[in-house]
């Protein structure tokens, strides 16, 4: 065990893979000889060489498209994508190649890659660097889908996503590398050292796909969560001395379902809480299927706390952000307290 | 168009510099002149023998497109596309690359199905998505992919697999192996930011790849033009990279096949990718859903100087010897025999109307490695609305 | 009055804007000399110019960004992109673009673009001509997003978007083209001259964004829908003697909660239908919404009635469409009738 | 690095073809000889007045961005991008241009800016985010707009604006203006599709459009050659699509000044589309956010060939006996005031962290023309949860 923080954890996931499996390469803007603008590629390049880590230009769609041939060949890509924001010129390759691929070929070809992104606002990025675009790659069948909260999630389900067949768009709540937030920026910053999860095994271990974390087992309201959303959510929770069940997803695609109907039956009631913006986003699926599956069981409509449905605004962050009072007042709601 | 007369261009060294060859992407390799001889610095001077298997396998393209024509006329099998008068483009270049090379083809390459020796009852049975389709009923017909024949899936999203060839190669070069990515698409795709990304990455990485544009003049209804062939060549776009660019009569057999084993070379060797413009010219519609009536002149393909591949290389044959109008009336029996056997055996599979269908189970598997449980619980819905 | 199929009420909405307002021009791939794949705008190109009427490279991302340049520059351009299917390409300039403009340059520019697209299955088109994507666009801020059902409606929305200031993007289902279409295929076809959607106004006239439209009035039960599964939901409720609401969205953003809710309200009883995939579609909006607006008024739970997370396969196209039986299924358990 | 010595390059007519001038894709035009000597058939012939306002404007410029950098470290602002070095490719474009041509800037041409004569305190309150923020508070420092000044809205992804530009040009063609737009980009970002686009766009429908690439050998961390820069130069790819391309020397006022106006005369006459490459160098770090030291040699810039662009030019007004230290000191000196002054009345407006702020409520404006409900909705618990 070792104390780590979400960069650290990521980059040694990859260098456990790299070191583990020759087919694995990482590429995208900057992560070679610089080591990536966040440093999770940092000093992978001096140890593997150009072959395994690779620069490449400036072209997200080139990047997956070459990630995707590369995997046709044997080889299990890595690929950073610098932004969330900056996905979307690869959104075609993604879309109609990557996550096509192995279903119209009827599985002869498949491309177990994986993209890392990071996600998310809370560092004064503005409108382009602060983006949660998780939900729409949750609409495309075939992708699987990740955003871990801490240290030892990003590493286990990182190795995970590596070793996985299937592409896997990997998100990283960036407001998280550091450390854990809970949604205050006035306070200090905590670092992961002081949070059990920056304590991570230093060798190979794996999170499973499609498993949940009860971060926090309780009776009276089950919050549904996941990524920058985590520790605001339960420090909401523990103001208002809520016994909240807070779970965190961890995986969007494939979903835990059972986890998720199992708390909300028990506590009848729900929240669901994301960053990113309301309308169509993840959030409604997870809602629509505690609908479905616990109608009978919910004594109260099921609530989402989310960004608004505006662009992420550089002056409003935190008016914009869905900090506590706004997880509050989604509890106080289902709660049936006002 | 700009012609040079067979035989008139220089052949350079296999690792010449891009810089240094940049006239190849103006100038158009000609090897077979209009007496049907072989000429020049760029002859291949290939046995007669592949010349015959050569000539076979454009005229098993061409009659096996026409009866995919038929049955699709005859309601048999949904849609279809022709490669009439581009068999040499598919064939050729087929040809002279190594059965270990990985093929990335568009819609319009089947004659690289039939090099690759896929049967024509497998690419038969794809095009009816019966019980013996490759793809599982999943992909509109030609959409073929092989494994074992190093062939790419193909995809109705143009343009998608250059940079994906790319990719390929640049893994063959990481793992230090000697095998190229060869890839096809057509003048209109050209246009998509995919080619764009492929000439960049082949260029940066120096990939071993062969880039082919197939310029068959149109693009559904819109003459080259649209995707800027009218101010320059498309073999242009590579000394523009700085990748090695080469114009080419695509409906010449040896020209086509010096050119291809040209880029081969300079791949295996390390001399970097190449950008292949094959001049040719689409004489059937775009698709059995398209009428070209409505926009381009009926006799438009008269004007057309390039020929007929399959024709040129029988007089080119003819010419040495080597081939008699009966053995090709022959060889034309023989192959449509083959054609019409191998459908009586591809409809034994099922056709859309009759006969065995695939199990819609099918739908859901292979969207993920493992069915997740969603699907399977929608699968379960899928069986209960059926009854 | 005069009878036209979709496509003619389409082509002559164009024809009436670009006769009506010179800044209007359309383009995108086969739309000038040949008047377009489905034939839409044909014979516009000879009516008027190829200035007004233009043939583009196959490159949606450039067609999307020239439009918005082209917007920027006082123009009101119509872009078709020839299949829904291939609109990703254009998905960086359609959501980092023309989404953002007016909010990042603080309303100061702006792109009055309308983006007129196919969508749907039914036609064998296989995986790549058959998609729904609509739900992706409707979780991208910045966006409106319609789908008409019928002749009147498209020619109606169709003006109304142009003329729009904000981007729009039209989807149009392609299997109603030419006729209404109730799921079951081995019926023979219906006109659209048989229907009374398909009598339309020759003239200029406008059909208003925002605004759901009640098919079928009725008090037992909601369906909420739109495009394709319009008239499916119809004949599956008929056939089963239902009294049902059936409420025709048009417009998914901005999206019409009044009728919605107070439909349902009404009927206490929701079921929402829709061609696109399940997970994360836009149903899951739709019924998040209702669920959070009626969940007292709500007597069973909301079903959702969509195409399989899968994509569109060739052979099985009719097993995959959510036809009758699905729809059906659906209203029996909303029913409780099981 | 290929140079061409000051002079060398031959100036072809505007109305050239862009097949035939290719070799302007290769040289370097060079205006100001080593001594500051204007030479050869590209001097401008600039009236010394206008001289003088281009070393204001290149002097302004990096002082207001000597600003700005020292105002951020003080966390007056949250970020900042510089262009030292690289004063000349947006001063001397810019002057060239006229007041209607359309600017599609990217966000390290603020000498486009200073041009276009908008005011320190506008640009200033832009980065405050403050009361009087074009942005209303919604963008990074930098972005700016100004419809007035006709420069379009600055994005925060790289390259979108390259095809946006030519679509307005086109625009422009079709509504018979002889207005015509430029835009910039970094050769890191011309690795892009939009790239692509914008070349093939312009070239198809050969719009009055001007494509520069600002070539200052870096992307973040990244050195041209990742962008395919070392295969061929930057402006290659203009005659690849056929269109003009031409390199020229991004540190030389005069150089700079007579290629945009050359291009721009081209434009005006209906002579197509020029690509611009303009060589310089990014001497700061790529932003605040960013240390250099971590991938390049600290004296990476003296290997510099091209010098300072504000030295150069202000060696040559000296040469011409229409400049001075002392006339050079004393602009300096008021225009470090202006600055100051400038900053002093942007905080009035507010800053991060003191003085008056926007209503939030300007969160919720502009997604769309007129606020929908739900937004308004949305506004409402936004204020609930600020009380
Ligand atoms: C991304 C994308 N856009 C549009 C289409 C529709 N489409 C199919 S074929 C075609 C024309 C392609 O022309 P070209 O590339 O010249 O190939 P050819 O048909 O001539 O062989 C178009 C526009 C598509 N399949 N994919
Ligand atoms: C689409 C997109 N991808 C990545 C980024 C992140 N990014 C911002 S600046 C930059 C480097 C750009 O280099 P260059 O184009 O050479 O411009 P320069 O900074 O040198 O002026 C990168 C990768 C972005 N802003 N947008
Ligand atoms: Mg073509
Ligand atoms: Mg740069």
């Amino acid at each position: 065990m070792a104390s780590m923080n979400m960069i650290q954890a990521l980059n040694s996931a990859m260098d456990i893979m790299l070191k583990k499996d020759p087919s694995v390469v990482l590429m995208g803007e900057d992560v070679g000889y610089f080591g990536g603008v966040f440093r999770a590629t940092e000093g992978l390049q001096r140890k593997y060489g150009e072959q395994r880590v690779i620069d490449t230009p400036i072209a997200e769609g080139g990047i997956v498209a070459a990630a995707i041939g590369m995997a046709v060949n044997g080889l299990r890509p890595v690929a950073e994508i610098q932004f969330a924001d900056y996905i979307y010129p690869g959104f075609d390759q993604i879309t109609s190649e990557l996550a096509r691929l192995r279903y119209r070929s009827a599985g002869e070809f498949y491309a177990p890659v994986t993209i890392r992104t990071p996600c998310g606002g809370g560092i004064r990025g503005g409108q382009t660097h602060s983006q949660s675009p998780e939900g729409i790659f949750t609409h495309v069948c075939g992708l699987k889908v990740l955003m871990p909260s801490n240290p030892y999630d990003a590493k286990g389900l990182l190795i995970t996503a590596i070793e996985d067949d299937d592409p896997v768009i990997f998100f990283e709540p960036k407001r998280l590398y550091n450390g854990p937030f809970d949604g205050d920026p006035t306070k200090p910053a905590v670092p992961w050292s002081a949070h059990p999860k920056g304590q991570v095994d230093e060798g190979y271990f794996t999170v499973p796909l499609g498993k949940a974390d009860i971060v926090r087992p309780g009776g009276a309201v089950t919050i549904i969560t996941y990524g920058t959303m985590v520790f605001v959510a339960a420090a909401a929770a523990a103001t208002m001395n809520l016994d909240a069940e807070i779970i965190d997803l961890r995986s969007l695609v494939p979903l835990d379902v059972d986890t998720i109907c199992s708390s909300v039956r028990k506590t009848g009631r729900c929240v669901v809480a994301h960053e990113a913006t309301r309308f169509s986003g993840f959030g409604a699926e997870i809602l629509s299927i505690v609908q479905e599956e616990c109608f009978w069981d919910l004594e109260a409509p099921i609530q989402r706390v989310t960004g608004w449905d505006t662009p992420y605004p550089h002056a409003f962050e935190w008016e914009y952000f869905p900090g506590q009072a706004r997880v509050a007042a989604a509890l106080k709601a289902v709660m049936e307290l006002t | 168009m700009q012609l040079s007369p067979a035989g008139a261009v220089m052949r350079p060294d296999i690792n010449a510099r891009a810089r240094d060859i940049e006239s190849l992407s103006r100038d158009l390799v000609r090897v077979l002149d209009d007496a049907g001889h072989a000429v020049g610095p760029w002859h291949p001077h290939l046995d007669p023998a592949d010349l015959q298997v050569g000539l076979r396998h454009m005229l098993l393209t061409r009659l096996f497109d026409d009866r995919m024509q038929r049955n699709q006329r005859a309601g048999k099998i949904s849609f279809y596309i022709r490669s009439l008068g581009e068999e040499a483009v598919s064939v050729a270049s087929g040809m002279a690359l190594r059965p270990g090379d990985m093929l990335f083809p568009g819609y319009r390459n089947q004659g690289l199905q039939i090099v690759r020796g896929i049967s024509l009852v497998d690419l038969m049975c794809q095009c009816l998505s019966n019980t013996r389709d490759m793809c599982k009923g999943r992909q509109l017909p030609v959409m073929y992919h092989s494994r074992p024949g190093n062939m790419f899936s193909i995809s109705g999203n143009l343009a998608t697999q250059f940079p994906q060839a790319v990719g390929w190669a640049m893994a063959a070069a990481i793992k230090g192996e000697d095998r190229l990515a060869a890839t096809w698409l057509g003048e209109g795709s050209s246009a998509e930011a995919d080619f764009h990304h492929a000439l960049l990455f082949a260029s940066v990485y120096q990939a071993p790849v062969i880039l082919n544009v197939v310029n068959n003049q149109w693009a559904i209804s819109t003459f080259q033009g649209y995707a800027g062939g009218e101010q320059r060549s498309f073999a242009a776009r590579g000394p523009g990279y700085g990748i090695a660019g080469i114009r080419v009569d695509g409906n010449d057999f040896l020209a086509v096949y010096a050119v291809t084993q040209w880029a081969a070379e300079r791949a295996r060797t390390g001399a970097g990718p190449t950008l292949i413009e094959l001049v040719t010219y689409r004489a059937a519609a775009h698709s059995t859903s398209d009428d070209p009536a409505r926009y381009r002149a009926k006799n438009d393909q008269e004007h057309w100087p390039l020929g007929d591949p399959i024709l040129r290389l029988k007089q080119h044959l003819i010419a040495l010897g080597e081939w008699s109008e009966e053995r090709h009336q022959a060889m034309a029996a023989e192959l449509e025999a083959l054609v019409a056997t191998s459908w009586k055996e591809a409809v034994s599979f099922g056709t859309m109307t009759e006969g065995p269908r695939l199990n819609a189970d099918l739908m859901f598997e292979d969207v993920f490695k493992e069915m997740p449980e969603h699907l399977q619980k929608q699968r379960a819905l899928m069986r209960a609305e059926r009854k």
